[in-house]
């Protein structure tokens, strides 16, 4: 496996493999096309009863899938761009979420919405947006973002066949062509992995299969700065801590989690009693981003202990179709770099 | 069963529901339910006629209208009582409330339109888990102005989905009178997407009772969706003393239109006298026990963690 | 004028005298019934041909609206209830806040979108939420709140006729029923308005015509914590603060904006200043709320200087039917209280 | 005009748009445009054929094959390079790109079927504010799967819209052909809503003016909608190297559809080259200022703040 793209269509090939209840739906992804991204090449080919290509539904077959979920299915949707995840903002929030607590418990949802999001592509206003924020207070959805640090593919199979709760599986466009962390091949680098334990709401199992990522820079001496992100701006932010470190001596621990909704702090916490500064970064527009209930629950129990806190986002904006606009919303290596000098010169 | 049967049964189904709905609009005001309601009184015919015919496995899924259906589904109307009181003891634990209920295959959720994907794909994947088992979604003629029905039909047709749309015509949505929603024919609107469909101008429940069979029939036989609009009236508000109709008008159609008048014609006098009375008795217990039944306040006291 | 619901009541029919190109649109907002909360009743009798009923269309007529908008009208459209703005994501989202930026500010869409939100009736889990933060981070949408501290009709009239960008003007069904604060017959209290200068990003004009509340307690000694909240929940917060002024001594000073999104924070870290705590107040479910946004940006600029900072929502669960439930699950007056003392107590 | 010019403005103008996608799709592997693009090659008998009866003030609205509509409403084609080229003299200052265009009285935007309330709400304003001015949308046959555009239909028929919306069946959408995303017909789909249809099936752009011509007249007249279903065929990619049809099939389509020969037997061979060369001065011409243009770069010196 080499690609965050190829970890995730093997994925969905074992899973197609594996289990017959699995089923795929979304817009053109039927071979020889197989999809916008090719995330799903080579599958329909394979099992063709089973990846369904849909009309311009997005919400007629999300909750048509929901409704294949609720009766012991395990369908995987594909919303072709993840700009389009409006359309099922009704399906999700007034149906999929409401349907296992509201009906008390008695049915789950095991549904996993796929959608590419993120721009530097050029598609412009309507087709690279990150729009996942849309979702992350939305209580009952579970939001997954692979990380090339991690394994890609494996986490999509634990939302596939593991997790009960409905899924919202964020992917990027650029990260599908990331290639695979490999540690062993990145001296520069340390890679902790952790697993954290449920919180009591959950009681049917113990431990969350999201792991969550800390890199850092290997044998750094001191820890100046905690920077919290993740998809493919992990990627960018990694070659951003390299240049720190060489550069200017600034040594970032980076905390990349897999799970994005429900929140997971406690590794940032636990990182910023050595830093003491802390940066969320992403690529999603800045206001009630990800990142705002990231630094409030980290402030809600660290009110004063901190030296900084920051964000980087996407300007405020639509999203321009010219790159050199593009360029100058989007969050980039060098506005990472940045930052962080700022920050250290700063406090 | 025999035809004396048949209609006896179908009556005691649409006195059952009448009675059931009028102990909650009776019992509204004493403050002893929750939120709101949607009373199915004049439509009785059709949840009675069409649901007649589910076979166990067979998948319902109501609208905020919901408690005809929820009742000639089989579902209990203590716990149904309960659920309005919004008591744990009601269908969903009083979590979901009039519009918000599950029970065995039965669904239903207070978002107009949205069910409809829904209950298509639960078809769906009973026809790929080959267990014969087909659904059935109720929509009213106001829902029709919601895009994800045509989304629906559309994917329902394409894909075949064994599912029969029963839409309960009754000319109004909430107050607003079908001129003024419904540009066209809800008719049409299936067969546009190439949907068989059937409409009927009637409240006579075996007249419903006997098209629902063949429709149901064909959906169970042929694995595709059809549809089946039953021109209907709602007799009393939409919710509760929100009706805005003219009285006159209106009484004149509960004259003709009457379900339970129309089958009790059907039901020789001793008979309707016991069913009556027994549906009564059933109703009341049903009531008074949803009554007796503890509330969260004497199972929860001030704790809130176990709650969720 | 009396309750929030009359001034709004008024404000309309004030629009739809004063301006032909004021058009009402939204279900069941004919008289007699006059729609679902009465805010438009009596107004089709007087403008028969302004006041449109419309088919169960949020996403259809809210985009009619914003072409009607965008082509020189004021529309004012209703959604019957908050909880299905789900259904104009898309038409929200990807079409009318896009529409200004990305066609290079060569058009305006004028729109305003009414949205009864909020529980306490009990009408179960798709009609009792408070969805606004869904749209709160949406770059160039404004959401509005009314607040019976100010003139909620007054906002109303500002947001159709002097705001150019699109405007969720969120009002709350209990609110409706509140009588507009009078200053002067409420001895206990003192109020004071603050209208803030615009960022510098919107060069047209000087001020925001937005106005923020601070309610204190007359004469209070000491300003124990900021609260800070909106809508509704001011209602009840100012209850609260007497109770705290009275039987614990303890003085809380309330923030209340009426404009939720563009952020204005300035008169919450002003307020900080002296009560170094801060407590969010908000109906809307806990994770990425409102109050997110609002302690982040505050925190970017007073890391290390709070006591305390602490949230106060709705539980992250969809909301029961069942009044008790529902009790257990909206923060209410006894919580704000109790969550006061708590924090005074530990900080 | 007389028939002839008639024919040779036809002619010039379908010339003018297939030379345009031409000279985009060649110079696409340059690098010069930026992110993707749709070509209309193939389909431009139905933006002329439909955009040559526009008044001054009529809206147009175009969905993300917007280009040959663009021109035929008398957009600027060097400007449309320029929006490609994500420059600061494009159409929207390079903000919009492709898909997203504004100018004048004509609107594009990328999402499916999300346009046709807002065309549908700007053609009922100018009714209202009795311009006398229409709207034309223009929606794919796979648009036809998204809601919006029957909540649309239904609004548009109520409130008597005075629009026209113009459906391009190319039979394919994106990859996916027209009998795996609609069922029944397209047609059908606009008479259930009470909204008169006519559908047609020619490349021959003289059929199509004449048809639009009919059809933009009722709507100016009756103030009302109706729908025009062209079916028609996309010669290219859906935007970049991505067809998965058939390459024979296709070839034989080209041959029988292609409406710049079948309109060219209609224009003398002189006049005809005459155009071509007018045409390609033109397109070139138009390219090369917008390769000139300065780009962002230029003029902003590292300074993000004016930007926004
Ligand atoms: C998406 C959505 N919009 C609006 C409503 C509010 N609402 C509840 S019932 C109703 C009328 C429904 O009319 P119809 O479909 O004809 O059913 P009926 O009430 O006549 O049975 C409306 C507007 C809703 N529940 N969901
Ligand atoms: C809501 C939405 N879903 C999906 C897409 C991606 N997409 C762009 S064009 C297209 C195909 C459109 O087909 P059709 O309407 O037939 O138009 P054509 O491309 O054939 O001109 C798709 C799926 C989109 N732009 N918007
Ligand atoms: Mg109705
Ligand atoms: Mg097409």
């Amino acid at each position: 496996m080499n690609t965050v793209l190829e970890s995730l269509n093997r994925a969905l090939l074992n899973a197609l493999k594996t289990d017959e209840r699995v089923l795929l739906m979304g817009e053109d992804i039927l071979d020889p096309y197989g999809g916008s991204f090719k995330v799903s090449k080579g599958l329909s080919t394979k099992f063709p009863k089973r990846v369904l290509t849909t009309p311009i539904s997005e919400a007629g077959f999300t909750g048509l899938a929901a409704g294949m979920a609720m009766r012991g299915l395990l369908p995987v949707v594909e919303i072709m761009f993840g700009d389009f995840v409006t359309l099922i903002a009704d399906q999700l929030i007034n149906h999929i979420v409401k349907f296992p607590w509201m009906y008390n418990q008695k049915v789950t949802v095991p549904i996993v919405i796929r959608a590419p999001m993120g721009g530097r592509r050029g598609y412009g206003p309507t087709h690279s947006q990150t729009l996942e924020k849309l979702y992350l207070g939305v209580p009952g959805l579970v939001v997954l973002a692979p990380t090339a640090l991690g394994n890609p593919g494996r986490l999509l199979e634990v939302a596939i066949f593991q997790e009960k709760r409905p899924v919202l599986f964020v992917e990027n466009k650029l990260l599908y062509l990331s290639k695979l962390f490999d540690i062993n091949s990145s001296p520069d680098y340390s890679l902790e992995q952790i697993v954290l334990k449920r919180d009591h709401l959950e009681k049917t199992e113990n431990y969350y299969p999201y792991p969550i990522y800390v890199l850092k820079i290997a044998d750094a001496p001191k820890c100046d700065l905690t920077l919290v992100t993740y998809g493919y701006m992990a990627e960018v932010a990694r070659n951003a801590m390299l240049r720190l470190a060489y550069e200017s001596e600034i040594f970032v621990e980076m905390i990349v989690p897999t799970i994005l909704a429900p929140y997971q702090c406690a590794p940032v916490i636990r990182s910023l009693d050595k830093s003491k500064r802390l940066l969320v970064v992403e690529e999603g527009t800045l206001t009630l981003g990800w990142g705002a209930e990231v630094i409030t629950r980290v402030v809600e129990q660290l009110p004063n202990r901190l030296r900084a806190i920051h964000r980087l986002a996407s300007k405020d904006f639509p999203i321009p179709a010219s790159g050199y606009l593009e360029r100058e919303f989007l969050p980039n290596e060098e506005d990472i770099v940045a930052k962080v000098r700022k920050i250290m010169k700063e406090s | 069963m025999t035809i004396t049967e048949t209609n006896e049964t179908l009556y005691s189904m649409i006195y059952r529901i009448r009675k059931f709905e009028e102990t909650v609009l009776e019992n509204f005001p004493k403050g002893v339910f929750w939120g709101t309601t949607h009373t199915y009184i004049g439509q009785e015919a059709n949840a009675v006629g069409v649901l007649s015919h589910l076979q166990e496995d067979d998948i319902v899924f109501s609208n905020h209208r919901s408690h005809g259906h929820f009742i000639a589904y089989g579902g209990d109307m203590s716990t149904l009582f309960a659920e309005l009181m919004g008591k744990p003891s009601g269908v969903c634990g009083g979590r979901g409330g009039s519009q918000h209920l599950h029970w065995k295959n039965f669904y239903s959720n207070g978002i107009q339109g949205g069910i409809a994907p829904i209950a298509t794909g639960m078809a769906l994947a009973e026809k790929y888990k080959n267990t014969g088992a087909i659904a059935i979604a109720f929509l009213g003629d106001g829902t029709f102005g919601e895009g994800i029905v045509y989304e629906t039909l559309n994917l329902a047709s394409l894909w075949k989905a064994p599912i029969l749309f029963v839409v309960e015509n009754n000319h109004i949505a909430q107050t607003t009178p079908e001129n003024l929603t419904i540009a066209g024919k809800i008719r049409d609107r299936f067969s546009s997407f190439g949907v068989s469909v059937v409409e009927m101008d009637t409240s006579d429940v075996l007249d419903i009772y006997q098209q629902a069979g063949k429709s149901i029939n064909e959906v169970r036989e042929n694995k595709m969706p059809y549809g089946l609009v039953l021109n209907t009236y709602r007799f009393g508000p939409h919710s509760k003393g929100d009706d805005t109709r003219n009285p006159q008008v209106l009484k004149q159609i509960i004259k003709t239109r009457d379900p339970l008048r129309i089958q009790a014609e059907r039901v020789s006098v001793g008979v309707r006298e016991n069913i009556t009375k027994k549906m009564d008795d059933e109703v009341l217990t049903a009531y008074k026990e949803a009554l007796e039944a503890p509330l969260f306040e004497d199972i929860y006291e001030n704790s809130s963690d176990d709650v969720t």
